[in-house]
């Protein structure tokens, strides 16, 4: 199929202009023993009615039930026009926005981003996207190794509630640069400890803190106090935040005395479908100082011969494509149409839209902990406060609790176990605005009807 | 007007606002609580579908214009596969179900890796990267972790040529590798005699694409091989230009060791205004220990996840979850399309288009900068003359083609040719289509000898004129603020 | 340039195509095979949606640009209400399907009905119609199958004010019926005394919009009322007005008999282009055994289809299956949007949006064509003195209106009022876009003053200046022949 | 919710420049009496996600499995462009094209829509669409009325084998203007049977006869002979043909000597999905000589006063909102999303691909039928070559069969039971190309087991 236009005739032709007889003769600087014959690994063509029918078997071949899971990757309502307005081809179909006049769409709209970017986080300037929260992460350690001239050590303290997955992203992104990451082991509330705990590993001097918000157990960590401690350490602060969450709590711009240095966090909340992990996106924000040291591109706002205002990519010598071997980073393409949706969808929910979702998160998930911890044998882990996710203790393998559960049409939480075994049996439980009182009935009853068919067949 | 001029204090889009009850918060300290609502813009749903609407019709795309940007496999995106990828099954599934849970899932990206595999001519593929320079982190990271774990550790160069994209020595960079650069002759390949030079026990790898950036197929490429495996080091193959050869000649073949895919680019899914992408890297034997995570396998029991304990070497995970997943599997649901005779047909019309537009702008007038070389999807034109005598410049030429409609090709890349436009026609545009870009250029060149101030001051039709970039950067304006 | 201006013989958009397996139809006799395959387009997927993105770009909409095309409720069209409509159990669903086997879809009709019916004050509903007009087809055929229950054969008449829209009269002779004409006020009210003079033993019906088409309410409706049913006629409301009084007043409470709305009005379904829409009916009691089918009723077992045996009085179906069903589903998501509150408001708005910008408009020099009394949903300027003074008509304006960025306003409907344009700008605009209309009209106010020619060879920035009716009429050219 | 902007400063402004209170001011010419003062009847607001996930509710609750229904409507695959691009902003929430200028997208798609039709059709003339197939048919019988100068009779022969519907529809549309419609009973084959049967319907005279093509049961009737035939009487005549039928079989122009008079037909197989019965569309040709007869729009080209091309509504004399209450129809509104759709259907099917469906169709029907007859008890009814349906006769009711078969995940097919009772068990099932060789073994399979758990259970 290969979507080729040509007919014979423009074959006949095309090739008689070229003064050849076949299209073969165009490879042959080619070494021959290099063409390859045939691909006998691939199968047939489809047309696009049988690609689609099988892709809708392999679609229906996955859980399509209730989603009480979160731990990095949220469903939230996104409203229609969000991805009927991307999707338009004018924007899908685009490439990154070199040519500015030919591209004023894509920029202005990038602007509009970094504008509401910095009015969520309370920050100075935001690029334009990273891939995701995690490599985002990474970006950001490796920006505040350059943009923190007063360390010498490349150490960077993460807070141990850390989401574990963007803790081992960072890692395999920064350490080839020799820059190391040491966390902060958290306590039994499931939050950082009281600062004095980590003053020691404090002591050798690091060069920035890593504080997420909510951490990933959806706990609400002391954010003022870290941010301050860090700094009185002459270390910049790197915080991790939900921007739904930041729509209730304290944004990384007004944390401490004056704020974190920089903000990152995955954009997926804002309008990206759960869509098996991505295209999401990964937002960042800092301080205006620290602008030249930002990695991906910046729009900025000017104008054109005749003093129209226009948009144009900016700051360029920070990037690859300029800077070369020098750059802030090797990124080049980012995770544009994922920007186009989350600036349709902030423009959309406004900040009463995103507040009130916020709001619908945090109560659902408080109704439904509580009515979970008033199950026998069911635990609630963790002290502080939390948004919209929190731990319970079951009383038997969540695994097993998942297949029973799943099979009642309920995804009931992230296993913790696969990074928090001595957890024991911890379950991580979220709730958006997009489940209803009903559902969260529904769980509860799951849930205590899985337990007793498993604790019954555990005591037989 | 931006969105925030469209605004008024107190509007929204109420359809979209929850049913607002009042939520008790207590449980939050107050200091940790926020004080004011973020400034974002005050709209209602149509302004917001109107403002958006609107400002998508001041771009250039492939669904409205040709858009022979080199390098970059402007070509039609099925609507096909991205319908496939919005199926409910795919997007509302979330990343950490189990796997038992997500078995459709899972066998999509284990048939892209088989594809990816058998075009590549590579032993193992993994989709984790978000793009081709994550592709690019990952593939110089296995290289790394390669000489590390045979402790061969004085490895600390990565050579790269004059004419490779930024993105390489950028990422070389990243990796904690020095760049050292090579010369390309004047008719387009490597020196070979400069990468004899270059190689040496320092040498951890040299980065390659091939066909190059120059838009021709590198001639030597299996004694380039033998060059740096002979020194110790290990072959990258940039995977941009892959459309080149799809199913033609494979890089495994050709002797590298690691190379990352676009798919993107080469497997036809959308660059949405600058991305998102993918960047699935493949590697030979030698590398597959330290692929980055994750991978999907076929087990007697289903398609499960490789775990880090199978996988102790991996260069890690790049991204939180497992990649941009609906990148992967609309680039799936077009190889399907393509199947097994599609693929090379792929290359052979990049090839052809490229091949007959570079011959009639000859015949226009304009000058190739390797005329004795077959383009392959693409070839540079060189407009240093043109900038000679009658001062329009390549990026004059450029802005000038939007006033007809027109996409600009690439601008000033390679670097190393004065002038030039990198053009990439791709296989799905008509000769009709390359006609009216071939007599629309042949205006400009009339232009530019009869009236150059006319052609230096284009554009005259887009939404603005050129901008000031100097203003741009000195005067940053990065958000709006009321 | 047309699709088939980008064919070339042989081209196809292959992926659409079916494995081509040759099949054996020996089977139909060879007379009755096609032998000549149809000349279609020959193009490719890229060329297709290239075509047919440009051209939507051609046209203006409310998704682009305020439309205040009177009569025709330009509001914002929801975009959950198409994601709704377009739901997989609903887009999928075979329209035979037996009702036990689609009661989430007969659930919404019914509820759909049930709202109609509280929105209208009468005592059912039936969805059948596929427009306004086959709503009034629906409507008058009903007042038919009354008269002639009864035996009342006499009836032939049905009256309509000069300023109905052309539907009702034709509806009128599509049903067998003559139309009586009767005269407007000059303050915008039916001639009440004309009426009386008209009615009699042959009045079938009066039909009527109120608000009326002169953009004003008809103060004297409840005597109209009583005349039209003292006469043994019945009473026809025109819902294409619905929008002015949702909410606010009830055509059932008004005295009318039965009446059509335009989903595709009053309940926010796009337009398209020219349709579809959707023109449920809604009835009092005496009407109630003629309504078209299919209904819905709501049984013990659950939904199911009213039978034509339970209404065996019924005018028929006016389709072949139950309508436009996905603009019902869309109606039926916008109503649930709006909600017992958010009715009224719909009036509200877009009666003070009228008002307000009826008197703006005043304020820049215009002239109202009834200028004494409260706008409704829409109001009328005419134009005849800058048509007089300047030479400069309503359809100059309207044009000129284009290059400003806003679609015309209806023009030359109702026909009474000469070089009229009838405004309607519906509540989802903002005060800002209404403001930025009336700067534009003030300006080409203007312009018509000083440079009436410029304003009369208006519009300068469309794809096309003004088309030439004339020839296409005399040289009829309906199709692309090669 | 109501998407209403406005703020209440806006509204405050506003009203002061109107120099009143409050909105209710604005409703001061309406009789007080009729103001209502609420609507206890309707449910408060959703907002759009409470009402997505009732409709999706809804939507859930309706069968989703694999249809082999056809009797009027046709799951075919619909090339994912198609809907993309339909949908687009600037074709969806556009008026009528009144205003030229500012309507050549919508003008221009519509004169190629016309073109293709014509081209399917092999007619002269068609408009810009009806409402559906069935109303287009009625308007076919009132443009023959008008159209056939000679004839007085008002008679209408339509053949027995015509979709009922169409039937019921028509007559309720034509019958107030005094027309008839009479009916030609079908012979047992399922087709008209020879002509010299109808000779005594025909002597009294009539206007015209509709002839579909295939019929409702999915045979191919004789249409040359018929056409001739009725043009022997001095009738018109109308085909109701199905529009990817028409790509393997003999189009309406090329009926008999000198073709049909007018064709019509549903739209809905080019490229509309089954959607609960609409929004499809009714397409209609005819002869040149017919045109000024046409009910609906037409678009005609014609050049700008530069001497460009464009594209305007034309001959808008025979409408109502020029020609009241001589119009040629009171249509106004028409289908012209759904025209949209169809368009950019067929450029991409183009008449190789509408062939290979028609094919496809074609062959998974007789392959279906082939295996169904082999079961014991099925028997195939009528004698005439089919295209994409075919009835069978059961040995227990449909409705028995329907049910148990759906709870396999199967619509089999439509219970002619409805409107040919004597028929007696027959069940009209239909086959087109998104119906895999799988789907048809598995009909198979379903059916004979359906058969022998009923005949099991009524023999007991
Ligand atoms: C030759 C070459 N290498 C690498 C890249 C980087 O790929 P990506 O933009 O996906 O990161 C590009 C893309 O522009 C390229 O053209
Ligand atoms: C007053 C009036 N009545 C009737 C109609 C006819 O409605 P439709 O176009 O849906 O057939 C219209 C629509 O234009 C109208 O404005």
């Amino acid at each position: 199929m290969s979507f080729i236009p040509h007919t014979p005739e423009d074959v006949r032709q095309m090739l008689g202009e070229l003064d050849i007889q076949s299209i073969d003769a165009l490879f042959d600087e080619v070494p021959p023993e290099l063409l390859v014959r045939d691909l006998p690994g691939l199968a047939p063509a489809m047309n696009e009615m049988e690609m689609l029918q099988h892709m809708g078997d392999r679609a229906a071949a996955n859980f399509n039930g209730l989603c009480f899971m979160g731990a990095g990757a949220y469903e939230h309502h996104i409203p229609s026009a969000v991805w009927d307005i991307a999707a338009r081809g004018e924007f899908m179909t685009a490439y990154t926005p070199y040519q500015a006049e030919a591209s004023q769409g894509t920029l202005q709209l990038v602007y509009e981003y970094q504008s509401m970017m910095t009015a969520l986080m309370g920050m100075d300037v935001s690029n334009a996207s990273l891939y995701d929260g995690a490599s985002a992460l990474a970006e950001a350690v490796l920006m505040a190794v350059r943009g923190n001239r007063k360390d010498k050590t490349r150490r960077i303290l993460v807070a141990g509630t850390l989401n574990p997955r963007y803790l081992r992203a960072t890692r395999a992104i920064v350490e080839p640069q020799g820059i190391t990451l040491e966390t902060l082991p958290a306590s039994d509330s499931l939050c950082l400890a009281n600062i004095s705990k980590y003053e020691k590993q404090a002591s050798e001097g690091f060069c920035a803190l890593v504080i997420p918000m909510p951490n990933f157990f959806g706990q609400i960590e002391d954010v003022h106090g870290l941010t301050d401690w860090a700094h009185r350490h002459q270390a910049l602060v790197i915080g991790v935040v939900n921007p739904v969450a930041v729509n209730l709590l304290v944004p990384p711009g007004q944390w401490g005395q004056t704020g974190a240095d920089i903000a990152v966090g995955d954009g997926q909340p804002l309008g990206l479908p759960l869509a098996s992990g991505g295209p999401y996106f990964g937002f960042m924000c800092c301080r205006q100082a620290l602008v030249r040291q930002m990695p991906g591109r910046l729009i900025g706002k000017t104008v054109d011969s005749e003093g129209r205002e226009g948009y144009a990519l900016t700051l360029q010598a920070r990037e690859q494509h300029i800077r070369r071997a020098k750059a802030t980073s090797n990124i080049c393409t980012n995770q544009g149409l994922a920007v186009t949706a989350a600036t349709i969808h902030m423009a959309l929910m406004g900040a009463s839209g995103l507040q009130s979702v916020a709001q619908s998160c945090f109560a659902g998930a408080h109704q439904l902990s509580q009515q979970l911890e008033s199950l026998p044998d069911v635990e609630r882990l963790g002290g502080a406060a939390y948004f919209h996710e929190f731990v319970i203790r079951l009383p038997v393998a969540p695994e097993k609790v998942i297949d029973e559960m799943v099979s009642r049409g309920i995804l009931p939480g992230y296993d913790l176990g696969e990074f928090f075994p001595d957890l024991g049996n911890a379950l991580l439980v979220c709730v958006t605005e997009m489940r209803s009182p009903a559902d969260i009935a529904q769980y509860v009853t799951a849930l205590s009807e899985t337990l007793k068919n498993l604790e019954g067949a555990q005591s037989c | 007007m931006l969105i925030f001029e469209n605004g008024a204090t107190g509007r929204s889009a109420a359809a979209q606002t929850a049913s607002s009850t009042q939520v008790d918060t207590h449980s939050i300290p107050d200091a940790l609580l926020r004080k004011q609502p973020p400034a974002l813009a005050e709209v209602s749903e149509l302004q917001v579908v109107r403002h958006y609407t609107r400002l998508s019709r001041k771009n250039f795309s492939i669904d409205t214009h040709f858009y022979p940007l080199g390098s970059c496999t402007m070509k039609y995106n099925p609507r096909g596969a991205h319908k496939a990828a919005s199926l409910p099954g795919f997007a509302g599934l979330h990343p950490l179900t189990p796997a038992r849970h997500s078995q459709g899932f899972l066998a999509c990206l284990f048939d892209l890796q088989e594809i990816l595999r058998e075009v590549t001519g590579m032993a193992a593929v993994s989709l984790a990267p978000m793009a081709g320079a994550q592709g690019e982190f990952a593939g110089i990271a296995m290289i790394r972790a390669y000489h590390l774990a045979r402790n061969d550790l004085e490895r600390n160069e990565i050579i790269v040529p004059t004419a490779a994209h930024g993105t390489n020595p950028a990422t070389a960079t990243m990796c904690g590798y020095k760049v050292r650069e090579i010369p390309v002759l004047a008719d387009g390949d490597v020196d070979v005699e400069a990468l004899r030079e270059a190689v040496g026990p320092k040498t951890a790898g040299l980065m390659l694409t091939n066909p190059s950036t120059c838009g021709v197929f590198e001639r030597k490429i299996l004694e380039i091989a033998r060059i740096v495996h002979e020194a110790g080091g290990l072959l990258y193959y940039d995977g941009a230009n892959l459309n080149a050869i799809l199913g033609k000649v494979r890089p495994g073949d050709m002797g590298f060791d690691v190379m990352h895919m676009n798919l993107h680019k080469t497997f036809a899914t959308p660059h949405g205004g600058g991305g998102p992408g993918s960047g699935p890297v493949a590697v030979n034997e030698r590398l597959a220990p330290y692929l980055p995570t994750p991978l999907v396998k076929k087990t007697e029991a289903g398609y499960a996840w490789v775990t880090e304990q199978e996988l102790p070497g991996s260069i890690g995970p790049m991204s939180a979850f497992a990649g941009n997943a609906g990148i992967m599997l609309r680039a799936y649901a077009y190889a399907l399309m393509l199947g097994r005779e599609g693929m090379p047909r792929v290359a052979e019309f990049a090839t052809l288009n490229a091949n007959y537009l570079a011959k009639r702008l000859v015949d226009a007038g304009y000058r190739l900068a390797y005329p004795e070389r077959r383009a392959s999807h693409e070839f540079i034109v060189t407009l240093s003359r043109e900038a000679k005598e009658w001062g329009t410049t390549a990026m004059d030429f450029a802005k000038r083609l939007l006033d007809f409609g027109y996409h600009a090709p690439t601008t000033y890349f390679p670097l190393l040719v004065p002038e030039c436009f990198l053009i990439e026609p791709t296989e799905t545009e008509t000769r009709e289509e390359l006609d009216g870009f071939i007599e629309a250029m042949a205006r400009i060149r009339e232009e530019a000898a009869e009236k150059p101030d006319w052609v230096k001051s284009a554009p005259y039709t887009m939404p603005v004129s050129r901008l000031d970039d100097v203003k741009a950067a000195r005067e940053l304006d990065l958000r709006y603020q009321k």
